[in-house]
């Protein structure tokens, strides 16, 4: 212990935040008493420059040499109170916050309750303070490359501009091409630019451009180290065509036996596709894949003589015995770009998605007006004999948002806009059709949303205000059945086809990217940013960035803002080619160690090994801490009978003190 | 009026005399733990061999605040010992052992929280007259009626106790409880005498001391100190339960800013006894804690107060967990002479 | 004292990554809950030494809380696994012994559970005051 | 078991170069008494005895003896310590090596089957101890106990020790050498002494155990005696931090006997040498036996068995039980 502790007590009004429930003055007055303190001050915003030259004068005048700030969460400005105190030349781990903000002055209304309360916050905080030790962060390299998970629009972006910043880029992705949802869409909102357009030189840059890796048809399998030096391994899945010989020209799929006999994922299933396929006409890579489970060789053994597409390929491309290959490599940031599912609407069985026909979702309507899609851009409907362009078209909105009857209580954000952007297409496509939209709301947030609203209403689209309660069928129409929520009129309506505004929902195998990553999940499970306002694209994990739909449902421009924003955030690292590794880390008392592994076999990154060293002559085995590897979580110390093992500025000794002020403040 | 006689059936009238002192006598229950306050209207029984815990603990508390302070405050107070406290039932060899004691806490400088409770106090002493299988009183100085110690000691006749005051706190009373006693008669000498003798003849365990103290400083690296505390586990028993085993530490202890100085017990056979800040330690193991724990009882304090600092209880011996034996050591060191 | 008119001193051990942002959600959705809990913020639930809830019982607290992060979200993957095993243990022990049981809670909150976090909070302070204020082995002021 | 055999065994043991000294059990200087016995040499074997006064768990002696600073140029005496061990001893040393506080190469133990235990305090408040060493003898169904020269038969039911009647392996899991043949297990008793405290509510409990605790004296002879309390530096002795004040009453002595039981939990292997050798008589095995009770029956996890086995508190179940999480 060096000199005895000279605490500062900065007490914080935040504006009226604070100072309208606690009682401020008498806070000041109660902790200018409090053992070891020797200044007590409040001020309206400490975090404000003048706040923190309050701080940093009294640091340099008074002596202080402890500093707790009595404020906002510690998880908000402990950096900035951080950063303040090392300038004013005291440790930065000579700080200690009290939470009488967000944990009190914001949840308790009676002014007495709120006083007192921030009163023990800090008394808690001033026992602890007392016993901090001064700590000296370090730097390790930074790997110069980073890991894009996901090569959808955001994916693509990241990658893109990381790789443009002179960086290696490793972009995985879990399908045979690159593309996502954006390659499936016909024009985008409110521009009507040509979806594919705009994506497909994305598309092709990011599998040419020098420092991009493209991994297609891969998945992450694990992920350990940490920021800066994370250590990634993918499979490659087996693709049965030797990736190198594979010219694309596509004469296996047409030969193949089961030619055509399966649904295309691409076109949502309203197209075909061959056992061996590529998914749609400007994939990228250009390179055949076989379906294992759809292809009669893999499947079966067997196809007839012998595989059609072996026969046909000039390339000699096909492979039967391939398998999955793992590759490895290292990272100094990963961005999680995986994106979203649609939402099933058989899950919302009252309007018959799954008994008719003729009930289509938004993302096959996509397809479906596509000139690449299945009809090759003709609305076109089966009336049971024939395919027929639809007289009556309705659309409902809101199906799988805004629905606490299928747990998704948020908006999805998108639907309006493509419900209004499908109308007008329709609309040009079939000038004397009568469409109208079910809707609850409409939100035409973004720019140019709300013109293009009102576009697509002066082209005669019906906006119906009700959300309809049920489908059914009546002879060969379908029957909107609702009610006209403005008028109060209880609607059945006669149409040939309807158009389901599916929302967005997280990815079914979001699972597995949680448990690779360490990532949590918000409300609407989607990936949890680390700060809904000032760290949307971070991660509780550092070094691991959120883009695109995966964080929440968003439009392409949004998509496309946040992917650069994690881009930016990744390189941040990979520029300056180093981490800073937290000080607070598990340090092992060798004296006392007595050797029983108990913390190796608990500490999660492997941080802790045994190791022998002579103690007075005799070999004994301690445990010891790797400070690089280790994330200061101090499971092990709660595991350690003799107390030999404690993370630094949260030891033993300084909880039981906090304890202690707490407890004894009855 | 030195030599009294109490019908026993007077007992219970004779400890509700004894108002407006606090009572200590053997707790009831418990195993016979230790002396516990007596409370109003119990009568404590004599009927009991020894206390686990020797009745030191009523002038010597195991854990005693010396003072209260405020951390960081000017406010320092100290306790007022002023009640009169009258201990029953105390047995021969433990009132020695407190004359034992008397002479540490009176050397250099006085122990002022110890005088004052052992001036406050009135040891009521019970001979001994079924001494137990370890007892050994005899061979260090002791007697199962030394009256060395007491203020007044009760000796149990059958019928009635005989009982005499040695101190003027024991005449007082005596006095105080006059019309309850009778005046014994002259064959009281003789019975007692007698019951004295049989006492004594029943203890069984005896060791030839005289030749220790003398000795023990020659047998410093003898390897009978590796032999008798091989088994030893380092634990406090046989030095809590002494009667003449007096070490304590002294620590402050805090309860929010309400902090007091205490001592509490400490025991020699413990690792952290001699453990200096520099992890250096001089009795590094139970070897030299052993040795040192006959040493200072069977030399050192011969030494320094011409006595020896072991009245014979058996305690340690009873209660030991691996058997390490004071008379079965004490033997060795006589054979080793 | 009574059990009525107390108001119960309650120690929490928050995780960092999960309750102790749960419970700044819950501030700044300016949910209101009752002021008897006070916080300890440590990185992980896997930090809390069982005895700390004995040390905090003794010192003067009347409940204690221990609450991080879902089964399968912990920051650190495994320390509240670890957590609910030693905590579940110590908590057996503590009963067996005779500590009401209403004095010890644990719970799973969320970053994104501030309402959740409100819950626990009320549900600790009223098992806490239902049990009265804890005289058991607590460190009392000491006669002389 | 054959006292010549053992003898025999010992002193081939003992008389190895590799071997320290042989730790097991001989007549005490009194009564009932069994004191520990360090044996050197071949001939030291012959004063071994293994009878149902062994009660002691002789594997905490491979931790407790101190690794003293070695003048420079001093070799550590790194031979082999042989240990005699009952069924619940030998799951002292199986745990110890989980929890590498010895290394297997470093002990050699001889396995004692063992019938079971009397109960030394019942069978001193019975038959009076006395000044003599006595003995007492396993028979068929029960015991002979022999004082003064006389012999006295006794049940099994009557004198039996509460750890043994409550044993599920009587027969020691780790051996380098085996004394005899395997004893027949018997069914464990169902443990009455705790059932009787799960039984009280909760007030009751808390003034049980009030009153145990308040006779502690702080001795440590039970965390002493625990050959799985072998930490150098016990955090019980801590000053900085303190968890447990110095201070000798109720909330500290309380503290103290929950930390205590609580590093037991998962650990304990139930040899009851805590409760044996309290001199207060507080019945620690209670507290331990609770714990070990739930460590089986909800995390289904009995210490001790297997010097492989991932230790108790280092390591968690994803099913472990969570009831009583909010």
């Amino acid at each position: 212990m060096t000199a005895k502790p000279k605490v500062g007590v900065y007490i914080c009004h935040c504006g009226i935040n604070i100072a309208s429930t606690v009682d401020v003055e008498t806070v000041e007055e109660y902790a200018q008493k409090l053992p070891n303190v020797k200044v007590a001050r409040t001020y309206s915003y400490m975090c404000s420059e003048p706040g923190q030259v309050l701080i940093k004068e009294d640091i340099k005048e008074q002596g202080l040499n402890r500093i707790v700030v009595a404020s906002c969460s510690p998880r908000m400005h402990e950096p900035t109170f951080r950063k303040a105190i090392q300038e004013a030349g005291l440790n930065p781990y000579f700080l200690e916050m009290a939470n009488i903000r967000e944990q009190c002055s914001w949840v308790h209304e009676d002014t007495g309750e709120a006083t007192e309360k921030a009163k023990k916050l800090i008394t808690a905080s001033v026992a602890k303070v007392r016993l901090l030790e001064a700590l000296e962060s370090k730097e390790v390299d930074a790997e110069p490359a980073a890991l894009v998970i996901g090569a959808g629009i955001a994916g693509i972006q990241a990658a893109l501009d990381i790789a443009d910043a002179g960086f290696k880029t490793y972009l995985v992705e879990k399908t045979p091409s690159v593309g996502g949802r954006m390659a499936q869409l016909d024009k985008t909102f409110p521009t009507l630019d040509c979806s594919a357009c705009i994506l497909t030189p994305k598309m092709v840059d990011c599998a040419s451009h020098p420092n991009i890796e493209l991994l297609s048809y891969s998945e992450v399998e694990e992920v350990g180290g940490y920021i800066g030096n994370f250590d990634v391994k993918v499979r490659k899945k087996a693709r049965y065509v030797d990736f190198d010989k594979c010219t694309g020209c596509g004469d296996c799929a047409s030969e193949c036996r089961v030619a055509d006999r399966f649904p295309s994922e691409f076109d949502q299933g309203m197209g075909k596709r061959s056992a061996i396929y590529l998914p749609f006409p400007q994939a990228v890579p250009a390179k055949y894949t076989i379906d294992p489970e759809s292809c009669l060789y893999l499947s079966r053994g067997k196809c007839g003589k012998s595989p059609k597409c072996q026969e046909v390929c000039g390339a000699g491309a096909i492979n039967f015995e391939q398998e999955d290959e793992f590759v490895e490599f290292k990272v100094g940031a990963i961005i999680v770009a995986t994106g979203f599912d649609p939402f099933d609407a058989s899950r919302k069985p009252e309007y018959g998605y799954d008994d008719y026909p003729n009930v289509i979702t938004g993302m096959e309507m996509e397809r479906l007006v596509s000139a690449s899609g299945p009809t090759g851009g003709k609305v076109l409907i089966s009336n049971g004999e024939e395919e027929i362009e639809p007289k009556e078209v309705a659309f409902i909105k809101c199906v799988g948002s805004r629905d606490e009857s299928v747990g998704n209580e948020y908006c999805s954000r998108v639907c309006c806009m493509y419900t209004a952007k499908q109308a007008h297409l329709i609309r040009e496509k079939l000038p004397d059709a009568n469409i109208r939209i079910y809707y609850m709301d409409v939100r035409a947030f973004g720019k140019g949303y709300e013109e293009f609203y009102d576009r697509v209403r002066r082209e005669n689209v019906r906006y119906i205000r009700g959300n309809p309660s049920e489908i059914f069928k009546r002879g060969n129409k379908l029957v909107v059945k609702a009610e006209d929520t403005l008028t109060s009129t209880p609607l059945e309506d006669e149409v040939d086809m309807v158009v389901l505004g599916v929302g967005l929902e997280p990815r079914a195998d979001m699972r597995k990217m949680m448990d690779l990553l360490r990532l949590s999940q918000s409300p609407d499970r989607f990936f949890l940013e680390a700060h809904p306002k000032l760290r949307p694209v971070d991660t509780a994990t550092d070094g691991v960035f959120l883009a695109g739909c995966c964080q929440g449902p968003k439009d392409i421009p949004d998509t496309v803002a946040q992917a650069k924003g994690a881009a930016s955030s990744a390189l941040i690292p990979l520029a300056r080619g180093k981490v800073t590794i937290d000080a607070q880390v598990a340090e092992v008392n060798e004296t006392t160690c007595r050797g029983c592994g108990f913390c190796v076999e608990i500490c999660p990154y492997s941080a802790i090994e045994m190791v022998t060293v002579n103690q007075f002559g005799h070999e004994v085995e301690v445990a010891r801490v790797n400070e690089a590897l280790c994330k200061g979580c101090g499971s092990c110390s709660a595991a350690c009978l003799s107390d030999s093992i404690q993370p630094k500025s949260f030891r033993d000794r300084q909880i039981l003190p906090q304890i202690a002020a707490l407890g004894a403040m009855k | 009026m030195s030599a009294m006689l109490l019908n026993k059936e007077k007992w219970p009238d004779f400890v509700g005399r004894l108002t407006g002192k606090k009572l200590w006598a053997p707790q009831a229950g418990g195993d016979g733990m230790r002396f516990a306050p007596v409370a109003e209207g119990e009568v404590p029984a004599l009927d009991y061999g020894n206390t686990r815990v020797p009745p030191k603990q009523a002038v010597f508390p195991q854990t005693e605040t010396l003072f209260r302070f405020q951390v960081d405050g000017e406010k320092v107070e100290e306790p007022k010992l002023e009640e009169e406290a009258v201990l029953l039932g105390v047995r021969p060899c433990d009132a020695r052992a407190m004359v034992i004691v008397d002479k540490l806490f009176s050397w250099d400088e006085d122990d002022p929280y110890y005088l004052k409770r052992r001036e406050l106090v009135t040891l009521v002493g019970l001979a001994c007259t079924e001494p137990g299988l370890n007892c050994f009183c005899t061979s260090v100085g002791g007697g199962p009626a030394s009256t060395e110690g007491l203020d007044l000691v009760m000796i149990d006749l059958g019928e009635n106790y005989l009982l005499e005051a040695i101190t003027e706190k024991g005449q007082a009373l005596l006095a105080e409880t006059e019309d309850l006693l009778e005046e014994a008669k002259d064959d009281v000498a003789e019975q007692k005498e007698k019951i004295i003798n049989e006492s004594e003849q029943k203890i069984k365990r005896s060791v030839n001391t005289e030749d220790i103290p003398g000795g023990l400083p020659g047998l410093w690296e003898d390897p009978l100190w590796q032999r008798v505390s091989a088994s030893c586990l380092g634990c406090g028993t046989c030095t809590f339960l002494c009667p003449t085993c007096h070490c304590f530490d002294i620590q402050d202890e805090t309860e929010g800013f309400d902090s007091r100085r205490c001592r509490s017990w400490d025991s020699c056979m413990f690792a952290e006894y001699t453990l200096h800040t520099s992890g250096h330690n001089p009795r590094p193991s139970r070897r030299e804690r052993t040795r040192n724990r006959i040493n200072h009882k069977y030399n050192y304090y011969v030494d320094k107060f011409d006595v020896i600092a072991c009245v014979g209880c058996g305690r340690c011996i009873n209660l030991c967990p691996v058997n390490i034996d004071i008379v079965d050591i004490l033997k060795q060191v006589e054979e080793a002479l | 004292m009574s059990a009525n008119n107390y108001e119960p001193n309650i120690v929490a051990f928050l995780c960092n990554w999960c309750s102790y942002a749960g419970a700044d959600l819950a501030g700044t959705s300016r949910v209101q809950y009752p002021s008897n809990v006070q916080v300890i913020r440590v990185m992980c639930t896997g930090r809390v030494n069982p005895l700390y809830v004995m040390n905090a019982l003794q010192q003067g607290a009347d409940g204690v809380l221990v609450s991080g992060c879902h089964p399968g979200d912990c920051h650190y993957m495994e320390g509240n696994y670890y957590a609910r095993r030693r905590l579940g243990m110590l908590k057996d022990l503590m009963e067996f012994i005779g500590v009401d049981p209403r004095r010890f809670h644990m719970s799973w909150v969320s970053a994104s559970e501030g309402h959740k976090w409100k819950e626990v909070v009320e549900k600790t302070v009223e098992d806490a005051r239902e049990a009265g204020p804890f005289e058991g082995f607590r460190r009392r002021r000491i006669d002389w | 078991m054959d006292l010549e055999k053992l003898r025999e065994t010992a002193a081939e043991v003992a008389a190895r170069e590799d071997v320290k000294y042989l730790i097991g059990w001989k007549k005490g200087t009194y009564g009932y008494r069994v004191a520990p016995g360090f044996i050197e040499d071949a001939d030291g074997a012959a004063e071994l005895i293994f009878s149902p006064l062994c009660t002691a768990n002789l594997a905490t002696y491979l931790t407790l003896v101190e690794k003293l600073p070695l003048p420079r140029g001093e070799e550590p005496d790194d031979r082999k310590t042989a240990l005699m061990v009952k069924g619940c001893d030998s799951r002292a040393v199986a745990q110890l090596l989980v929890e590498k506080g010895i290394d297997r190469e470093n002990v050699v133990v001889i396995g004692c089957p063992c019938p079971g235990m009397v109960d030394p305090e019942l069978l001193a408040e019975k038959y009076p101890e006395t000044e003599e060493p006595a003995e007492v003898k396993w028979t068929d169904d029960g015991f002979i106990v022999i004082r003064d020269g006389e012999e006295t038969s006794v049940s099994r039911d009557e004198l039996l020790a509460e750890k043994c009647r409550l044993c599920r392996y009587p027969n020691p899991v780790i051996s380098d050498i085996m004394l005899g043949e395997p004893v027949e297990t018997w069914e464990p008793a169902e443990d009455e002494g705790v059932n009787e405290v799960e039984n009280k509510d909760v007030d009751e409990r808390e003034a049980y155990w009030e009153e145990q605790f308040s006779n502690c004296v702080r001795c440590y002879s039970c965390r002493n005696v625990c050959p799985l309390c072998y930490c150098q530096d016990c955090i019980l002795d801590r000053l900085n931090p303190t968890w447990v004040n110095r201070s000798v009453n109720f909330s500290e002595n309380t503290a103290f006997n929950i930390a205590r039981a609580f590093h037991l939990a998962g650990r304990c292997i139930e040899c009851g040498e805590c409760e044996r050798v309290c001199p207060a008589n507080i019945p620690l095995g209670k507290l331990n036996r609770k714990l070990a009770r739930e460590v089986r029956d909800k995390y289904g996890f009995e210490p001790g068995l297997d010097p492989e086995a991932e230790p108790f508190q280092a390591s968690y179940k994803p099913d472990d039980p969570e009831d009583f999480i909010l």
